[in-house]
């Protein structure tokens, strides 16, 4: 049989019409898309059983009560507890993100130590045996050599179990360097001391508030625990509370307000004394307090009278003199008015000055320790741990002043000085640091004057870090010993920044551990027996949780069950005990903060002929600058006229650009007497001419790709100043100049 | 597409549309059959009719 | 060496040439190829486009290329239901521009939608309420009989004619044609419709909204009518082209003739009605939307008013003008622009039509955002170009396209094309059939 | 064809409350496992189901005011039932309008990208997987089985979180029940916000807060009664489920477009 | 005689004829054609059968991969143990969902210790059970992820038989072999068994359209007017167009399928 063309063309036509009539070419259309339905590489999540766990979110000190929603041994969703004291199912974007960090890429999955030069991000994986001989090590010589005060611990926090086992170690090892990151809380509890002689936190009444007023703090922007203040707000306006702003930019609380008070930045206390002296003139405070509770009113009285009339106030702060005059009235009538301060998130601790004019402003009309008032909250004393022996080195590593100079003559009343460390160290004047521990805190990142601040790491030989993530202080460190995430570990949470009443919140582990990481509790109780002696003495507990679990005592039941721990029964005592001052009243002039001196606005670097603009950073809700930086998701809400690509714009009201020839978008380079960067324009209508807005949380170095290199750390911009009295960082911008890039 | 198809419904919008859709189609096909059946036939038969 | 391929009295240029041209232009052709792959393996993100541009320069060029690509349904039309015997000398031609057109037209929406190889699902799970459901199928029916009525041409190749099977064929469906092409002019004419109605519907769009009969709105009889105003321009403007790559004349000028003025008639009662319609638009419609029709050509850099006028009186107006007068479209110059400036129009509605709706703000507290295509975007967009450069390059070579060619480029050299012929067209024979042995 | 016991779900913010911190935007994408990328400043590529928008009343300082305005979908319910723009023009019945609670779905495994949809949605609230969606190794352990993580190539938008309502019939049908309660769906926007902006809830039924807050006049369409709500684009005729509450006339007249002059806004019924 | 010759004969020919009216090759062509048709029919037939072959069983093998189950099951030894029948194992959760296949937790009760001496049973104490290891089971009916399936609603609410879907696996005492769609992932379960689609039990197959066919049936019931015809339907519609709402017809709740809405099933 000859196979010719014909009989070909023919096989093939029966070919085709018996593949038509056969499943194949239609099933395996169906089957390549259903392939494109399934793709491998696009995930499937598992399903299973979904279960709900209660714990606090610790990564801001909002204290917020969360709900883990978790699908077999997965935790899927953060939401916020229903009827949490706090924050009552709500919850903010940071929180809500908390999966990301996680399972997220910034985990320190195992200890690390350094590996060449530091910074340059090469580790070796060790174990944690090694890596806790290894500091036991280290801070044995030195307390074998008497230097035992040259260890220096920052923390982000001074207050629940865990950090009082880092008091406890620095102790019984003998240095008085254990220090706080900063915040407006340090000139709070300063006001608080002097004022009221009270070692105690502020908290505020808001929801029993009707009329605010805000020296320039966010309350919907973060300031205090960020969802409670914005659930308070709400609550204004349904109530008709009313909320006046006072600050150079309008910020979200500024547009929330019902008033927005533009104030040339850095005098609003001459503005607080300014309504101090209407309210005084009228007779409009609150007679019955000032009588029976205060002292040094008189004084005071005609300080204010004397130097702050309207018409001063109105050249010094900018706001016209008829403003003042009718706000003082509106606050001093109405039912309940509180006002408040600490700019923006209340990140940088600001003059003290102002906080105790503006606590001064409280205490006028009579709202201190009072429903819809400010309250001194002392913290909750469920901390009872045996005294700590101490033996000779350690007596005389505690005698040693401490580096950064708090509770010396110069600052008798300040706790910690975190700003003066670097120069403490770059200057060499003291004692060097010889080891530094970072736990809860990112040093490198969110203090000012990085260029100063990173000297002064470079200067330490040895730095330990405690956190999660390769944050900037990690990355910076030579061994870095990995905390669980705070969905891993327990940790008891104090009352949340700015709460009337103490709640003790509780952070509960929701998954296992996801890597080979450690609770920071366990390491220090682990350190302290590898060093033995007294130490090892001092921390008897088999492991951080047994010591949480016998502090708590009989609330851990309720706590674990609940996830907070709340006073129900407490009120603020009556007004005759409330003041521990040596007049037993409340101090309306202390004499040691020297604030019966004319105002002074607090002198910020730069002059003003070569850098005529004033560069203020500011804060916002969607850009995490603590400890913690923005994850994906957050980052992902922030603005495109805040970032776009890896520029972050500075915002500039038209006028002012228009001075400088700059439009929309353009680049600029923008330099502080602290340093330069390339930034670009966002003309807003909003910020008053002649300032220059940049916001805090960009250009991390560290973390993830999703995270670092975008935008500028504004820290780059600005350095600290000195408060007199407090010694902390009273800066509040810098001055700048802006010229086409 | 089809009556069977899961979002088939009985309405003016299936019927006008997907009528008229149809009814080209088998026009198009009727007429290609034509051509081709006829055009085979043609082939075999050696058909020269139509030539000029 | 592929004379035995080429048609009958007709001169062509050396194969080597010839190839080298294809080679030239194919060259392009992988570009855009490459270009393709690349969107169909790495996916959109190869493009310019956004979420705020989810129809940009592919929606265009596809648009642009069906509304010129009309000319295929309506010289077809003219020619087979209304019987103009003229037109039968470029009809041939028209059909094969519209070949190009469609299939280069669903080339470019296999390309654009995000997943091609569920395509299919336009058809199998269609939504007939979908102007998109309308466009895919009257577009996929009417490039069949586009295919049918290309094929005939290239049955007609002096070598697959000789097959007594093919050669039935091509005469049996050219006795038919008539029939097919109704179907087509049916076909086409709700699909250019129909995508006259894919802007026209979108009510959330005051811009690109119409009003109008029943569920078509006005740009449904608009698009349908500018292509068939401006396609049979671009039949003539490709002839032009041809002609004067080609140094011959191709179709006789009553044919040319012929079509420019009825095209210049239908430009011009197009662009009364375009006028009419923006009019009612402009004054009705967008008014009781909020907005003015100055809202939709200010505040960007880009699409201001001269847009529509352009559009509308420069390449609209002029070119009917110009093809209405008898001295006008005698005019070889005067052509030449009309039929440029008639495809311009056209093109520029669509763009309009698709790019400056998504530039549009329709939220007050948005802005208008404009766009650039990538690289990708460009290279596909140029793919079908190539790719119909290279299909009329063949089929002029091989097919005959022009049947008025021989006539009016009479071959003086007879005897030495012979012999050129004979040779190695039998080494071809024997290639193309096997042996019986 | 209106159902017995028809639900029409819909979302009331109070713009005078909402404070623009993001709540909703990320609880939305940690709930609906939205994708992320390295770089999501351009804005126009990255997906946002709810996007919150910044408004500002174009007044010279210290006159400005702004005002944040967070956009989920509208699940607009159109002219008559189901005409949202959206709907009407998908090719391949890839998103739908579900008369029984009102919702406008999208069916990812359906779409195959035309983008048709995002072209007639003037709200924008409609985002294309223009990329393979990628999480950090180990970070898809977070994603939610109840949502179908997108593959690249198709649309995907808001779904006033419909899997809570599936979850919520479940439970009920569990417990013998057959209708579900008004705290037992509620959006994960709507449950996140610390400002208590957000109210969810049936339109349909005048026990809901959402009802009690808007008033919607069924005779037009659902618009709003109370002098402070208003909708997007409200003369367009898409008639949306979302609405809009704000104290300061220059938010609410941002809210739609008005030709210079118009005194007030002249209820046009569309007719579409 | 040969096809060269021919050619050479045609070409010659056609140059001769001056380039005019085209020629008529069919003098050649009818020898041609005088060749038998027999091998023409038989190859097409060939090419037939060859590929209806193919398609109908070579192409479903290569298609489909075999997975042996980890550990085999029986399922009847299973059932006389328990008192609440699938749903013993099989049950719903507090909250309404479905537990699917059981964990090890359910199992570890009796099968703490070595049951018997079956290899798979040593296999599974010994793999799974000591270990705390889950069994990797191959799931034959699983759904892709684009799929909400409610099975509350349809074994609760409707009280519907775990058979209609699932067949007699309860009856079965070993797991049969478990195969897998090599293009798409999923199990042959889904398209079922029959490559062309064809089903005869409700269990046959798992398709989208399997759910719609016993759904329009239920609707049917429930509307107690028989199953519509389209005829009735489009009356129906009809009616709608020309004076809407007065049409007694009930549609699902989908504006575009009138049916249930599509995210009812997909997620």
């Amino acid at each position: 049989m000859k196979i010719d063309r014909r009989s070909f063309l023919s096989f093939l036509l029966g070919g085709a019409a018996g593949t038509a009539l056969s499943p194949l070419p239609w099933k395996l259309t169906d089957d390549s898309s259903i392939w494109t339905q399934m793709w491998p590489w696009t995930p499937v999540p598992e399903d299973g059983e979904a279960s709900y766990v209660n714990s606090s979110c610790t990564l801001c000190p909002g204290g917020c009560g969360i709900t883990v929603r978790k699908i077999d041994d997965r935790a899927v969703k953060i939401e916020g507890m229903k009827r949490h004291p706090v924050n009552n199912g709500g919850l903010c974007s940071l929180g809500l993100s908390g999966l990301q960090l996680l399972y997220g890429p910034t985990r320190v999955k195992t200890p690390l130590k350094r590996v060449g030069k530091r910074g340059r991000g090469r580790w070796e994986k060790i174990s944690w045996k090694d890596a806790v001989s290894e500091v036991a090590k280290t801070l044995g010589d030195l307390r074998e050599k008497g230097q035992s005060h040259t260890v220096g611990f920052i923390s982000g926090s001074d207050r629940g179990t865990v950090p009082r086992l880092f008091e406890r170690f620095l102790t019984v090892y003998g240095s008085p360097n254990l220090i706080r990151t900063p915040s407006i809380i340090d000139s709070y509890e300063l006001a608080l001391h002097l004022m009221q002689g009270a070692q105690a936190l502020p908290g505020f009444d808001f929801e029993n508030a009707n009329f605010i007023l805000s020296f320039g703090s966010g309350i919907v922007d973060g300031w205090g625990s960020p969802v409670r203040m914005f659930r308070a707000n709400s609550a204004w306006r349904d109530t008709g509370g009313k909320v006046i702003q006072i600050e150079p930019r309008l910020s979200n609380t500024a547009a929330k307000s019902d008033k927005w008070i533009p104030i040339n930045p850095g005098t609003e206390a001459a503005l607080a004394l300014g309504i101090a002296h209407i309210i005084i003139k009228e007779s409009l405070y609150d007679a019955e307090f000032i009588n029976n509770y205060s002292e040094g009113f008189e004084d005071w009285k005609a300080f204010v009278l004397g130097e702050y009339g309207p018409d001063s106030v109105a050249t010094i702060t900018g706001i016209d003199s008829t403003t003042i005059i009718a706000l003082a009235r509106s606050f001093a009538r109405a039912s309940k008015p509180l006002a408040i301060c600490g700019r923006g998130q209340g990140t940088t601790p600001g003059s003290l000055n102002e906080c105790t004019a503006v606590h001064a402003l409280n205490a006028l009309v009579g709202n201190i320790n009072k429903k819809g008032g400010v309250f001194a909250v002392a913290e909750p004393d469920y901390i009872n741990w045996p005294e700590v022996e101490m033996d000779a080195t350690a007596a005389a590593g505690m005698q040693k002043n401490r580096l950064d100079g708090a509770g010396s003559k110069k600052y008798p009343f300040s706790r910690y000085l975190l700003n003066r460390l670097p120069q403490a160290i770059n200057s060499g004047k003291k004692y060097p640091l010889k080891a530094l521990f970072v736990a809860g805190a990112n040093p490198l990142y969110t203090m000012s004057d990085s260029k100063a601040v990173k000297k002064a790491f470079d200067k330490v030989p040895f730095i330990v870090s405690f956190s999660s993530y390769m944050d900037e202080t990690a990355q910076n460190a030579d061994l870095i010993l990995p905390n669980h995430n705070y969905l891993e570990r327990y940790e008891d949470i104090p009352t949340p920044a700015g709460m009337p009443q103490p709640v003790i919140g509780l952070s509960r582990p929701v998954v296992e551990p996801q890597f080979n990481t450690k609770h920071v509790g366990d390491v220090i109780i682990l350190l302290a027996k590898a060093m033995g002696g007294t130490l090892s003495d001092a921390f008897a507990w088999d492991s951080y949780d047994a010591c949480l679990k016998e502090t708590m005592g009989y609330k851990w039941q309720v706590i674990i069950e609940k996830g907070f721990w709340s006073y129900p029964d407490f009120v603020a005592g009556p007004r005759e005990e409330s003041f521990d001052t040596v007049s037993g009243k409340f101090e309306f002039a202390p004499k040691e903060t020297g604030s019966l001196k004319p105002f002074k606005p607090v002198k910020i670097e730069g002059d003003k002929t070569n850098y005529p603009l004033l560069l203020m950073p500011y804060d916002s809700i969607r850009l995490a600058n603590g400890a913690m930086g923005d994850p994906p998701f957050v980052m992902k809400s922030v603005d495109d006229t805040v970032l776009k690509g890896t520029d972050v714009f500075i915002e500039i009201n038209p006028k002012t650009a228009g001075e400088h020839g700059l439009r929309e978008g353009q680049l600029a380079m923008l330099s502080t007497p602290v340093g330069q960067a390339k930034v670009k324009v966002h003309l807003f209508d909003g910020i008053m001419p002649g300032l220059v807005a940049l916001p805090r949380g960009l250009g991390h170095t560290a973390y993830d790709e999703y995270l670092a290199g975008k935008g500028i750390n504004v820290n780059e911009l600005i350095g600290p100043v000195e408060d007199p009295v407090s010694g902390l960082d009273a800066a509040w911008g810098v001055r700048a100049k802006l010229a086409k890039a | 597409m089809f009556p069977f198809s899961f979002e088939w419904i009985w309405d003016m919008g299936h019927v006008v549309f997907m009528g008229g859709l149809w009814y080209a189609l088998t026009i198009l096909g009727i007429g290609m059959s034509y051509c081709i059946i006829k055009a085979a036939m043609d082939a075999c038969r050696g058909n020269d009719e139509h030539h000029h | 060496m592929d004379s035995a391929l080429i048609p009958r009295g007709v001169k062509r240029c050396p194969f080597p040439q010839f190839i080298l041209f294809i080679a030239i232009v194919g060259a392009v052709l992988l570009w855009g190829v490459y270009a393709m792959l690349l969107c169909w393996f790495k996916g959109l993100n190869q493009t310019n486009m956004n979420d705020f541009y989810g129809f940009a320069l592919w929606i265009w060029a596809d648009l642009a290329v069906i509304a010129v690509g009309g000319g295929a349904f309506f010289t077809g039309l003219l020619r087979y239901i209304f019987g103009k015997d003229d037109l039968k000398n470029i009809i041939n031609y028209a059909v094969l521009i519209g070949f190009i057109c469609y299939s280069s037209a669903l080339l470019i929406l296999a390309i654009d939608i995000g997943q091609p190889l569920r395509g299919w699902f336009i058809f199998w799970h269609a939504n007939v309420h979908s102007m998109l459901t309308e466009v895919a199928f009257c577009l996929s029916c009417y490039f069949g009989v586009l295919t049918i009525e290309y094929i005939p041409l290239v049955l007609e190749n002096r070598q697959i004619n000789k097959v007594p099977f093919f050669h039935h064929l091509g005469h049996n469906m050219h006795e038919i044609m008539a029939v097919f092409a109704a179907t087509g002019a049916f076909l086409s004419f709700f699909h250019q419709g129909s995508l006259g109605g894919v802007a026209g519907v979108l009510y959330g769009r005051p811009f690109a909204y119409r009003e109008g009969l029943f569920i078509w709105p006005w740009t449904f009889f608009l698009f349908t009518w500018s292509a068939a105003a401006c396609g049979p321009c671009f039949t003539i403007l490709v002839t032009k082209i041809t002609e004067t790559v080609t140094r011959k004349k191709l179709v006789k000028d009553t044919a040319i003739q012929l079509l420019a003025k009825i095209s210049g008639w239908m430009i011009l009662t197009y662009s009364i009605a375009k006028t009419a319609d923006t009019w009612y638009w402009a004054t009705v419609t967008v008014p009781s939307l909020g907005q003015t029709l100055m809202d939709f050509y200010s505040n960007n850099p880009f699409y201001g008013i001269w847009i529509l006028i352009l559009e509308i009186a420069i390449c609209g107006f002029i070119p009917a003008f110009i093809l209405i007068t008898k001295k006008g479209r005698k005019n070889s110059a005067a052509l030449w622009i009309a039929v440029f400036l008639a495809v311009t129009g056209v093109c520029i509605n669509r763009w309009v039509m698709v790019l400056q709706i998504m530039a549009i703000p329709v939220l007050t507290f948005e802005n208008w955002v404009l766009y650039l295509p990538s690289w990708q975007e460009i290279a596909t967009t140029i793919l079908p170009l190539a790719y119909g450069v290279i299909l009329i390059a063949i089929s002029y070579r091989y097919l005959p396209v022009f049947p008025n060619e021989p006539e009016l480029n009479p071959i003086e050299t007879l005897p030495a094309e012979e012999e050129e012929a004979v040779e190695p067209s039998v080494e071809l024979e024997q290639e193309l059939k096997p042996a019986e042995a | 064809m209106k159902h017995k016991n028809a639900k029409k779900y819909g979302m009331v913010i109070d713009l005078d409350k909402c404070t623009g911190c993001g709540s909703c935007m990320v609880a939305c994408m940690a709930e609906n496992n939205v994708p992320f990328r390295k770089d999501e400043s351009n804005k126009v590529l990255s997906i946002t189901w709810l996007r919150v928008y910044q408004l500002t009343n174009g007044k010279p300082f210290p006159n400005t005011d702004i005002c944040y305005l967070p956009r989920p979908c509208m699940h607009c319910e159109g002219q008559h039932e189901g005409h949202s723009p959206c709907v009407s023009v998908c090719p391949a019945v890839a998103t739908d309008y579900n008369t029984e609670t009102g919702i406008v779905s999208q069916i990812y495994t359906r779409c195959f990208g035309c983008r048709y949809c995002m072209a007639s949605c003037p709200y924008h609230a409609r985002y294309f997987n223009w990329w393979d969606p990628v999480w950090p190794d180990g970070m898809e352990k977070y994603l939610s089985p109840n949502v179908s993580p997108r593959m690249r190539g198709v649309v995907e938008k808001c779904s006033f979180c419909f899997h809570r309502y599936q979850l919520a019939k479940e439970k009920a049908f569990k417990e013998g029940r057959r209708e579900i309660k008004e705290d037992e769906y509620q959006t994960a926007c709507t449950q996140a916000c610390p400002a208590g902006a957000i109210t969810f809830g049936d339109l349909n039924n005048p026990n809901h807060a959402v009802s009690r807050m808007v008033k919607p006049d069924p005779k037009h369409h659902g618009r709003p009664t109370n002098p402070n709500a208003f909708r997007l684009l409200e003369r367009l005729g898409t008639n949306p489920k979302v609405y809009y509450l704000s104290s300061r006339e220059w938010v609410r007249r941002a809210g739609d477009n008005y030709l210079e002059n118009e005194a007030k806004y002249k209820k046009t019924v569309h007719q579409g | 005689m040969s096809a060269l010759d021919n050619n050479a004969k045609e070409i010659a020919g056609d140059a001769g004829s001056d380039g005019g009216a085209t020629s008529s090759p069919e003098i050649n062509t009818k020898e041609q054609d005088k060749g038998p048709a027999g091998p023409v029919i038989l190859f097409f037939i060939v090419g037939l059968f060859a590929s209806l072959i193919l398609g109908w069983i070579i192409f479903p093998k290569l298609l489909y991969s075999k997975k042996k189950q980890p550990i085999d099951f029986n399922h009847v030894m299973h059932m006389a143990e328990v008192e609440d029948g699938c749903e013993s194992c099989h049950f719903f959760r507090e909250d309404g969902t479905y537990s699917g296949v059981p964990k090890l937790d359910q199992c570890i009760d009796c099968h703490e210790e070595i049951q018997g001496d079956s290899p798979d049973e040593i296999k599974f104490v010994e793999e799974y059970v000591s270990k705390g290891r889950e069994v990797p089971w191959l799931v034959y009916s699983r759904q892709p992820d684009c799929v909400f399936f409610s099975h509350v609603a349809h074994v609760k609410v409707a009280g519907m038989d775990c058979v209609t879907c699932h067949g007699h696996i309860g009856e079965s005492e070993s797991l049969k072999i478990y195969e897998e769609n090599r293009i798409t992932g999923y199990s042959r379960d889904i398209w079922g068994k029959s490559i062309g689609g064809f089903k005869k039990n409700t269990w046959d197959r798992m398709k989208m359209d399997d759910c719609a066919e016993c759904h329009r049936k239920m609707t049917a019931n429930i509307e107690r007017t028989g199953v519509k015809t389209p005829t009735k339907r489009l009356i129906d519609h009809l009616v709608d167009v020309v004076s809407p709402g007065t049409s007694m017809s009930e549609k699902g709740s989908s504006v575009q399928t009138e049916r249930g809405a599509c995210f009812v099933c997909h997620k």
